[in-house]
């Protein structure tokens, strides 16, 4: 099929034809017709144009995010009362579990990097994400260990484990069935994904920038980016270095986790929050480079402190290899060592008020217009902040000792990730849709949305401080009746309902303005950066002609968006520049579309889950492997393997 | 569409720049690069997860003699020869020429089956099973790991072999390929010596 | 007489039999034979070989009466009267108590017997289902028979009885049950309880009183209840350890006592006496006249196992009534009769579990390295808890030499302490064990001379299996021992040179006895047939894939043959 | 349709019951030994029921605590044996089947195995005969139970003790 | 702000409950509260700064300066540094009461807590053996005396947290923790586990029972006793059905032949304040109830239930209800 493709082109084109004098109709069918994805079930399974994935990547992430939601819902249906019998312990911790797990790995690392997958290309002005096959791949297989954590929850063979999956309950002896090895194996399948994305934005990032992009003139996502997919590559190894060891201990006796033969239950927890921790930046560095975008085009001025901005991001992403402990504070470690994690955890408020303080500076010296994704970023200031003080109390070892998996910690990290990174997010969503959909969303809509959600967020989360303080621990499926906790349980329940109004009003009016919403045009917010140089939605290709760039604000700074020329149009060709200063250096090919990638999803997929049964499908399961992956790389004679 | 209907000021030509990035100029140059730091924090985490072991037993190995070291040291001078040829390929790779490029990827493969035959016997020389305790357990997965990573490696270069020999053997990407591949054996080799040190010196501390 | 000679292949057909050992007098294990020596027994040839029909036993330990030799078989038992006098060795009689096959399960890795005891022309045995016995040894008809151990409750008579005067001396066993330990004296003639004295708990039931005193215990009331946790001592085992001795100038029942339960001892702190030590008590009151606690607040269920032997020997310039006792824990202990005082205790084997004795307090000092704790393996304690010496591993004093012939397992073994939770009737143990050969070598048994006055090692003959066999040493300078891999071996007393070796169908656990017929010859014999906790990896269904079978003994001795398992009862002498 | 297949198959073996009826306690004691009282029929509801004591993993995970807890190992080992016989060497006395195995822990054999009708429930013996009855599999069953937290002695359920070969370095 | 209100008004409640950081009844928990306190107020004025601060921003109406960014950078730059101090305040306070609370104390009475899947073995060690105590899932102790915990478990990990007296320390398979605590005043707090251990988590709580050192004494004199003989007809059938099934297998009854420690020890049963580790309260009823049906009680938990008749049942539980 492809070679026809190929074929077809070959014949209609003459080989090495270039774009420099072609009309821009003649450009854009041209183009079209070697970037573009056919409207086919080949098409759909073959496509490797990183918008089209990345939008698929955002609608899974968000449809698990729903998924999740509900989960939430009925925990806080079983717990609006005492002794409620609506759930049981079983189905209630497979439910808490099921919530963690799908939010942390299967929403919020994947919805950053979803949006990445989308934005960065088009951020940095080139025609596709690097390794686009390899982008296609991570995609089926993100999908696949979705599907395999939900089929089994459906199955009641959901995990009961909890998201951190503590050894020994997870262990081989107290974690019977097959249920902690489905929670080990979909983090296999999500790190596998999320590794791929992080080096594809890697690389994308450092070789494919439009010429004049020195790292100095690089859009604050895209450096949020870059250094969230250096977390992803140091810290994901940590979990799956984890979650297949304790896949050994359960499948074929290891001793890794079992005190009685030289293991010890602590190195689970010092690897998963060696890996843990990162991961909440790894969720929140995208949401800074999120408000560090928006802020900008609402202030109606450039970011203040770019510079601090980018050094505090890395800063951020150093530190946070440096405080996993901070989890394990009630574990006995040695004091001295815990003082020193103390020290640490707190030494990252310092790069977080860094951050918060340029964008104060921004709105102070900007214009400010109260647009809804303003709103939300004013919403993330004021819960962001809250969750990132209680987070201060929290790395203090004497006060963690008393708060540690209370409801206080649950509060405290709702007001981070919610507010630190669902309120951006949603701003992101609603800046960003008009280039995703060529559609505006309603903005009074979003005003109510905005009001719903964070108002039914702090009425719900705010109470759980004070349950926390009051003695709720985690993680418990009712609470009996002299407890005082009930009324403040009822309240946080009935609170949700408001936040899950407002999730629902978000969700319909996303469905409603894809189809119904004003048309947008290129660039709606009058926005600085190069996506909103091309149309909305972009075209296959992105860009008709690579942009020059001699400013961090291209779109303001330069009258009139300098572009250049000379690329062939008939075979996907971008541009390869060097790391600092985004000197040209080549003209390379982009890897067409192709099947391989999701035949070997499938036949990852299949070697993984089976691996869980027996040991001996990492042998046979890898001939499959093999196959698709030689038929992915073995080169088809397209214009691309032209060098 | 307006923007693109426009005529934009062409301000850069691209036209002269080469079709085909190579070392630093090739993405996957950059990729390899980027997979083997996941796979080296890998390692280095699973090496951690050996001392970690280590410190808070009460002997080392556990309820076993130390590994014996003749396979383990075999391997070792195995993986450090190939190393010679490994760069001959990756010179000649880079100069182009085909025929050597063929005659040093038959070779490389060769030298990449070569220390899968003591590797076979170094995991009955560590004179523990890997269900015996953590001490097992931690071993095995380390050798387990490396190994892993040597016949993935020596899948690459046996199919990347095959295709020197078709049609498309004769393709800048490919000397690339070679080169790239010839970088990841570097990175196999080099991240065997830390590995080789743990395994068979800590246990004679 | 010795047309009992039989073609070896027809032994090997017999039933699954099982083997023993014996507890012997003192005075016959030191056989007074003289006629065979070092310098003929090279010629020592077989003259009978008898196999034991029976349906679950082999020969047990023999005892020789006036050309009548009465062979025990381990349980359900079996009592044959061979008639020495005709020469195919023919039965005089036999005797079959009703066996409750609920004890077979008791057996905690073997089945073995004690055997029986000769006195004023009636035996007496001990069933391993609880009963004491008296049977007429001219007839075989039984005199009494009392039930004196619950089987229900997984108590065992597992140790022959002792017949001093008119008086039976039992000691119940079962402590891996958590049966309480007792010693009693019962009335040779009736059978009728004379007396019962427990091994832990209150001091009226200990019988410690007015003529108790012991340097090593403090000075307190009812150490028995205030040594343990809250009532722990009601389920503490103590049961004996060892066959007891009398001593009759000072008229001292002198008895060892079992290990405490559980064996995880986390769960029982506290120097939990009177287990695991040994008792002097007054052989007509049963009131308890001096205690050595051996291994204090037990570890590794090693009670105090181990020989013991009286003897008068030139102890630093004086003439001393002492007591040798080689313990399971790897020590010898040479100890004042009278008194109980420690007069010297030296290690004759490598040992980790222990760093020596405390001078003052006279008890052993534990290594903490090596305590067993729950939820850790603790690796590699030797000795392991079947003990360097004791059971069926019964050691020998020659006076001539003032050698010690110890017969040793060098085992040691990685121990995970559990927790145990107390049903009667079911085994109250809490430990996964596995026992393997020392670090260093594979020589995991020996037969050692232990030079009692010098306190040294005299000698040693090594073996590749740990020696479970008896160990006679006669008179002529020759001593008698039997391998695991089938070997009955005579060696030089004096300096450990072989002699003579025999291979025998089987292995070989019991005691070699010599006697000497009315015509003056001398003749030795022993019985062959694997039992004892070998047995249970030889005989029993026993996975050895399964590191804690057996206790972990299985692991041990993972490459002992499982063939050749009938029991035969050898007897020798010079051509 | 891999994951369909798999549904399937997983449909019963990992949801928990953690409450056995009355009715059902005394149905499933309802076992009619034939007239040697070695083994006998299975009662109806056990098959009823879906057979959980045989493929359910919570049912053969709690099997499991229960030999540990119940001194079974104090005779059989870990399933290598000592005074009881061995039980993962897949040859079994009295035959493999469940009710033969309910029956031998039920009302004990003559042979020194206790009776355990007054220290387990009806529910608990069938529990464990589930569970002694992995230990001595030739093929494991998913559902089997893996290794316990304690120190190694053998190969776990789930790896079909009885399938490996009995010959193995010895551990040391 | 309603929120807020409405957590002020019920933060207020939450002062005085049993098992509350906000109520501290020892210098541990007091000196908790108070770093507590001092953490809300000082990030409660940051929190507070930092919006006013936002307010300002949005009305303020800039006109783009050379100055004005300048500006901004030295007020940033200050911002940053006083925050840096302030969070090294934070850490030296934090790092001041790590110090105070793990001052070893003099002469602690040692209790030894061993967590289970899902209840609490309570050791009271002493120099003599057989004065150690066992009991489950209630600890008492004498007021303004030190108590050291030693922290161990038997399965998963738990975590011991009484909010009245000291913060959380984590029960671990394999490891042991200690914990240091003192009840300056007489009462009953109650603590729950803290680590997620599995079906019934929700259900682990333990009180514990602080009193003055005489009663405490004569709580421990009294514990050591065996259990009371039974004195009516159906107390000994209770006694009787109670040693001969199921339940001796796991429980130990001091007295009886019943010595099972898989369960806790009940030998002093009805003394306890609850049941089912702080499930219910001890009433004969209430014994009935959860030996009649211990799963629809607490689901998963490890207690069975045994078959028996309504007489058995009606003997067992008076006679445990007997056990003071």
């Amino acid at each position: 099929m492809m070679r026809a493709e190929a074929g077809d082109l070959q014949h209609s084109i003459a080989p090495d034809m270039r774009d420099t004098d072609l009309a821009p109709e003649v450009l854009d069918r041209q183009l079209e017709r070697v970037w573009g994805t056919p409207a086919t079930l080949w098409g759909i399974l073959a496509t490797v144009d990183h918008k089209r994935i990345g939008r698929r990547y955002v609608a899974t992430a968000f449809i698990f995010l729903a998924m999740g939601g509900v989960l939430a819902l009925l925990m806080r249906l079983q717990l609006a009362g005492p002794e409620r019998r609506l759930i049981g312990p079983d189905r209630y911790n497979q439910i808490f579990t099921m919530h963690g797990a799908n939010m942390m790995f299967l929403f919020a690392v994947p919805v950053m990097e979803a949006i990445a997958v989308y934005l960065v290309p088009l951020m940095v002005g080139t025609r596709n994400i690097a390794f686009p096959r390899l982008n296609a791949f991570s995609y089926w297989i993100y999908l696949a260990g979705g599907v395999l954590l939900w089929v089994a929850f459906a199955l009641d063979m959901g995990p009961d484990i909890g998201w951190f999956a503590y050894v020994p309950l997870s262990g081989p002896q107290y974690g019977s069935g097959k249920r902690a090895d489905i929670w080990a194996q979909m983090i296999t399948f999500t790190e596998i994904a999320a590794l791929a994305v992080a080096v594809e934005l890697v690389v994308t990032v450092l070789k494919q920038r439009a010429p004049g992009m020195s790292l100095d003139r690089v859009p604050l996502f895209v450096w949020a980016m870059l250094v969230t997919s250096f977390c992803v590559i140091m810290a994901m190894p940590a979990i799956m270095v984890a979650s297949t060891s304790l896949i050994l201990d359960r499948l074929v006796g290891t001793h890794f986790y079992n005190p009685a033969e030289g293991g010890d239950v602590l190195l689970w927890q010092h690897l998963f929050w060696f890996f843990g921790h990162p991961e909440v930046y790894i969720i929140f560095l995208p949401a800074v480079g999120m408000i560090s975008g928006i802020l900008p085009t609402f202030a109606r001025r450039p970011i203040f402190g770019y510079l601090p901005l980018v050094l505090a991001l890395i800063a951020t992403g150093i530190l946070a290899f440096g405080l996993w402990v901070h989890h394990m504070f009630a574990t006995g470690l040695p004091r001295l060592g815990e003082s020193f994690f103390t020290a640490s955890s707190m030494a990252i408020a310092i790069p977080n008020g860094v951050q918060i303080f340029c964008w104060l500076a921004t709105l102070a010296l900007g214009r400010p217009v109260l647009a809804a994704p303003l709103l939300f970023v004013l919403a993330f200031f004021f819960t962001f902040i809250i969750g990132g003080l209680s987070g201060v109390m929290v790395a203090s070892v004497p006060l963690d000792t008393q708060v540690h998996d209370t409801y206080f910690v649950v509060a405290h990290f709702h007001y981070v990730l919610i507010g630190g990174a669902v309120f951006p997010l949603m701003g992101a969503i609603y800046y960003w849709f008009p280039k995703l959909t060529g559609r505006m969303m309603s903005e009074r809509v979003g005003r109510v949305v905005c009001g719903l959600v964070f108002v039914g967020f702090n009425l719900t989360f705010f109470p759980m401080h004070i349950l926390g303080l009051q003695g709720m621990p985690r993680r418990i499926y009712t609470y009996q009746p002299d407890m005082p906790w009930g009324g403040l349980n009822l309240f946080v329940s009935l609170s949700s309902c408001l936040l899950a109004a407002g999730f629902l009003i978000f969700f319909i009016d996303i469905m409603r303005c894809m189809r119904w919403g004003l048309p947008a045009g290129d660039n709606p917010w009058n926005a600085a950066t190069l996506e909103w140089a091309t149309t909305s939605p972009p075209r296959s290709y992105n860009f008709a002609r690579i942009p020059v760039v001699s400013s961090a604000n291209p779109l303001w700074d330069e009258p009139e968006l300098l572009v250049s020329s000379g690329l062939r149009v008939e075979r996907r060709e971008l541009v390869i520049s060097t790391v600092a200063a985004a000197v040209p250096e080549a003209r390379d090919a982009s890897p067409a579309n192709s099947i391989w990638p999701f035949f070997a999803a499938i036949a990852t997929t299949g070697m993984l889950i089976s691996s869980i049964f027996t040991p001996w499908a990492v042998v046979w399961g890898s001939l499959p492997v093999m196959v698709t992956l030689i038929g992915w790389f073995w080169p088809k004679s397209t214009p691309e393997d032209q060098a | 569409m307006t923007s693109i209907l426009q005529k934009p000021r062409m301000a850069f030509d691209l036209s002269e720049l080469p079709l085909h990035g190579k070392r630093s100029a090739s993405l996957t140059w950059w990729g390899t690069l980027g997979f083997m730091l996941i796979e080296g924090s890998g390692f280095a985490l699973v090496l951690a997860v050996y001392l970690y072991l280590a410190s808070i037993a009460t002997e080392w190995p556990l309820g076993a003699p130390p590994p014996d070291l003749l396979p383990g040291t075999i391997v070792t001078a195995v993986l450090l020869l190939s190393l010679i040829p490994n760069m001959l390929v990756s010179r000649w790779a880079r100069q182009e020429d085909l025929r050597k490029v063929r005659i040093g990827m038959i070779v490389m493969a060769l030298l990449g089956i070569a220390p899968l035959v003591p590797r076979a016997f170094e995991f009955s020389a560590l004179n523990v099973l890997w269900d015996s305790n953590a001490y097992g357990s931690i071993t095995w997965t380390l050798l387990g790991l490396h190994t892993t990573h040597l016949i993935t490696d020596l899948i690459d270069t046996l199919v990347l072999s095959a295709l020197m020999f078709t049609r498309h053997g004769r393709n800048p990407r490919r000397f690339g390929d070679v080169q790239d591949n010839a970088m990841y054996w570097n990175f196999v080799v080099l991240t065997w010596l830390p590995i080789y040190a743990s395994l068979y010196g800590i246990p004679r501390l | 007489m010795f047309a009992g000679l039989r073609p070896r292949r027809m032994l090997l057909c017999t039933a699954v039999l099982l083997a023993s050992a014996s507890g012997f007098a003192v005075s016959l294990q030191s056989s007074a034979a003289s006629d065979i020596d070092v310098g003929n027994v090279g010629g020592m040839t077989l003259r009978l070989a008898l196999p034991i029909r029976q349906t679950s036993g082999s020969a047990g330990r023999a005892i020789f009466d006036h050309d009548r030799l009465f062979v025990i078989t381990p349980f359900p038992h079996s009592v044959l009267a061979l008639n020495l006098a005709r020469t195919d060795a023919s039965v005089l009689w036999r005797y079959s108590p009703r066996a409750d096959g609920m004890a077979a399960g008791l057996a905690t890795g073997h089945v073995t017997t004690d055997g029986a005891v000769l006195s004023a022309g009636r035996l007496f045995l001990n069933t391993f289902d609880g009963h004491t016995i008296a049977l007429d040894a001219a007839t075989g008809g039984v005199v009494w028979d009392v039930a004196m151990a619950d089987v229900e409750r997984g108590e065992t008579l597992l140790v022959a009885p002792l017949a001093i005067d008119d008086r039976i001396y039992i000691g119940n066993s079962g402590s891996d049950f958590g049966v309480r330990g007792w010693m009693a004296a019962l009335n040779a003639a009736t059978g009728r309880m004379l007396w019962k004295r427990y091994n832990a708990g209150p001091d009226v039931e200990v019988g410690i009183g007015e003529g108790f005193s012991s340097p090593y215990l403090p000075r307190e009331p009812d150490l028995g209840v205030t040594s343990w946790p809250a009532n722990a001592w009601q389920q503490g085992g103590g049961g004996l350890a060892d066959a007891p001795i009398y001593d009759a100038p000072l008229g001292l029942l002198i008895h060892t006592t079992g290990h405490p339960a559980p064996m995880n001892a986390e769960q029982r702190p506290g120097a939990n006496y009177f287990t695991s030590g040994l008792f002097a008590r007054d052989a007509l009151s049963g009131d308890a006249r001096w205690f050595v606690p051996i291994n204090p607040h037990d570890l590794y269920g090693f009670g105090a196992a181990g020989s013991l032997i009286p003897a008068d020997i030139h102890w630093q310039g004086n003439n001393r009534a002492v007591l040798i006792h080689p313990d399971a824990n790897g020590m010898v202990y040479v100890l004042d009769r009278s008194s109980g005082q420690i007069l010297s205790a030296h290690p004759f084997l490598e040992v980790n579990a222990s760093e020596g004795l405390d001078a003052r307090s006279g008890t052993l000092r534990g290594n903490p390295a090596k305590a067993a704790h729950v939820n850790s393996t603790t690796r590699d304690i030797c000795p392991a808890w079947p003990g360097a010496t004791g059971g069926t591993a019964r050691a020998a004093f020659a006076p001539q030499t003032g050698l010690l012939y110890i017969p040793v397992s060098r085992l040691c073994m990685d121990m995970e302490a559990r927790q145990a939770s107390f049903m009667p009737g079911t085994p109250y143990m809490g430990a996964n064990l596995r026992i393997k050969p020392p670090r260093d070598s594979n020589r995991r048994g020996a037969l050692l001379a232990w030079d009692v006055a010098a306190g040294r090692l005299a000698w040693s003959a090594d073996e590749s299996l740990p020696v479970e066999s008896g160990v006679l040493a006669t008179a002529g300078g020759v001593v008698f021992y039997g391998t695991l891999d089938g070997w009955f071996k005579a060696v030089d007393a004096s300096s450990g040179r072989p002699l003579w070796q025999f291979h025998a169908a089987s292995a070989i656990v019991g005691q070699p006895i010599g006697f000497q017929r009315a015509d003056g010859r001398q003749y030795i014999a022993v019985a062959a047939g694997v039992g004892g906790a070998a047995g249970a990896v030889a005989q029993k269904e026993i996975d050895i894939r399964d590191a804690t079978a057996a206790r972990g003994y299985a692991n041990a001795i993972r490459d002992l043959k499982p063939a050749a398992t009938d029991g035969m009862l050898y007897i020798f002498s010079l051509p | 349709m891999l994951l369909i297949a798999l549904a399937l198959l997983a449909c019963k073996r990992e949801a928990r019951e953690l409450r056995t009826d009355p009715p059902a306690t005394d149905a499933l004691n309802g076992v009619v030994p034939m007239a040697n009282r070695i083994n006998g029929g299975l009662p109806r509801i056990f098959i009823a029921q879906g057979s959980p004591y045989e493929n359910n993993a919570y049912q053969l995970g709690q099997g499991k605590r229960l030999y540990d807890w119940f001194n079974c190992k104090g005779c059989h080992a870990n399933g290598g044996g000592a005074s009881g016989p061995a039980l993962t060497d897949g040859r079994w006395r009295y035959g493999p089947d469940p009710v033969s195995i309910f029956l031998t822990i039920r009302d004990g054999r003559p042979h020194g195995m206790p009776a355990f009708a007054n220290r387990l429930t009806t529910e608990q013996i069938w529990q464990l005969t589930g569970y002694v009855r992995t230990m001595g599999a030739y093929s494991a069953q998913t559902a089997a139970p893996s290794r316990n937290d304690e120190m190694q002695s053998r190969p776990a359920e789930n790896r079909a003790p009885a399938a490996t070969e009995i010959r193995m370095p010895p551990s040391r | 702000m309603r929120a807020l209100a409405t957590s002020l008004a019920l933060l207020c409640a939450g002062c005085t409950g049993s098992q509350t950081v906000l109520a501290p009844m020892g210098p541990q928990a007091a000196q908790l509260n108070w770093l507590l306190w001092s953490f809300i107020l000082i990030c409660g004025i940051i929190w507070l700064l930092v919006m006013f601060v936002l307010v300002l921003a949005l009305r303020y109406a800039a006109v783009p300066s050379q100055r004005g960014e300048r500006r901004a950078a030295v007020i940033v730059g200050v911002s940053v540094a006083a925050s840096a101090l302030v969070i090294i305040v934070l850490t030296v306070m934090s790092y001041a009461a790590t110090r105070g609370l793990s001052v070893a104390a003099d002469d602690p009475l040692v209790i030894r807590l061993r967590g289970y899947q899902w209840w609490w073995e309570v050791t009271y060690t002493d120099r003599r053996p057989d004065r150690m105590l066992v009991t489950a899932n209630e600890i008492h102790v004498p007021v303004g005396h030190p108590i050291n915990i030693e922290l161990s478990a038997a399965d998963v990990i738990h975590s011991f947290w009484v909010p009245n007296l000291v913060g959380k320390q984590d029960l671990i398979p394999g490891r042991r923790n200690d914990l240091t605590f003192t009840a300056s005043r007489p009462g009953v707090y109650r603590g729950q586990c803290a680590e997620f251990c599995g079906l019934q988590h929700a259900h682990m709580a333990l009180l514990v029972i602080a009193e003055e050192p005489a009663a405490f004494e004569a709580w421990r004199d009294a514990q050591l006793q065996v259990a009371r003989p039974p004195e009516t007809i159906e107390q000994e059938a209770g006694r009787t059905f109670f040693v001969s099934q199921p339940c001796a297998a796991c429980h130990t009854v001091r007295g009886t032949n019943a010595a099972g420690t898989l369960g806790p020890d009940l030998t002093h049963v009805a003394s306890r304040r609850t049941i089912a580790a702080g499930l219910l309260e001890t009433t004969r009823g209430s014994l009935a109830a959860w030996i009649a049906d211990p799963q629809t009680i607490k689901p998963g938990n490890n207690m069975p239930m045994v078959t028996m008749t309504p007489e058995q049942l009606r003997a067992v539980s008076a006679w445990l209800v007997d056990l003071q």
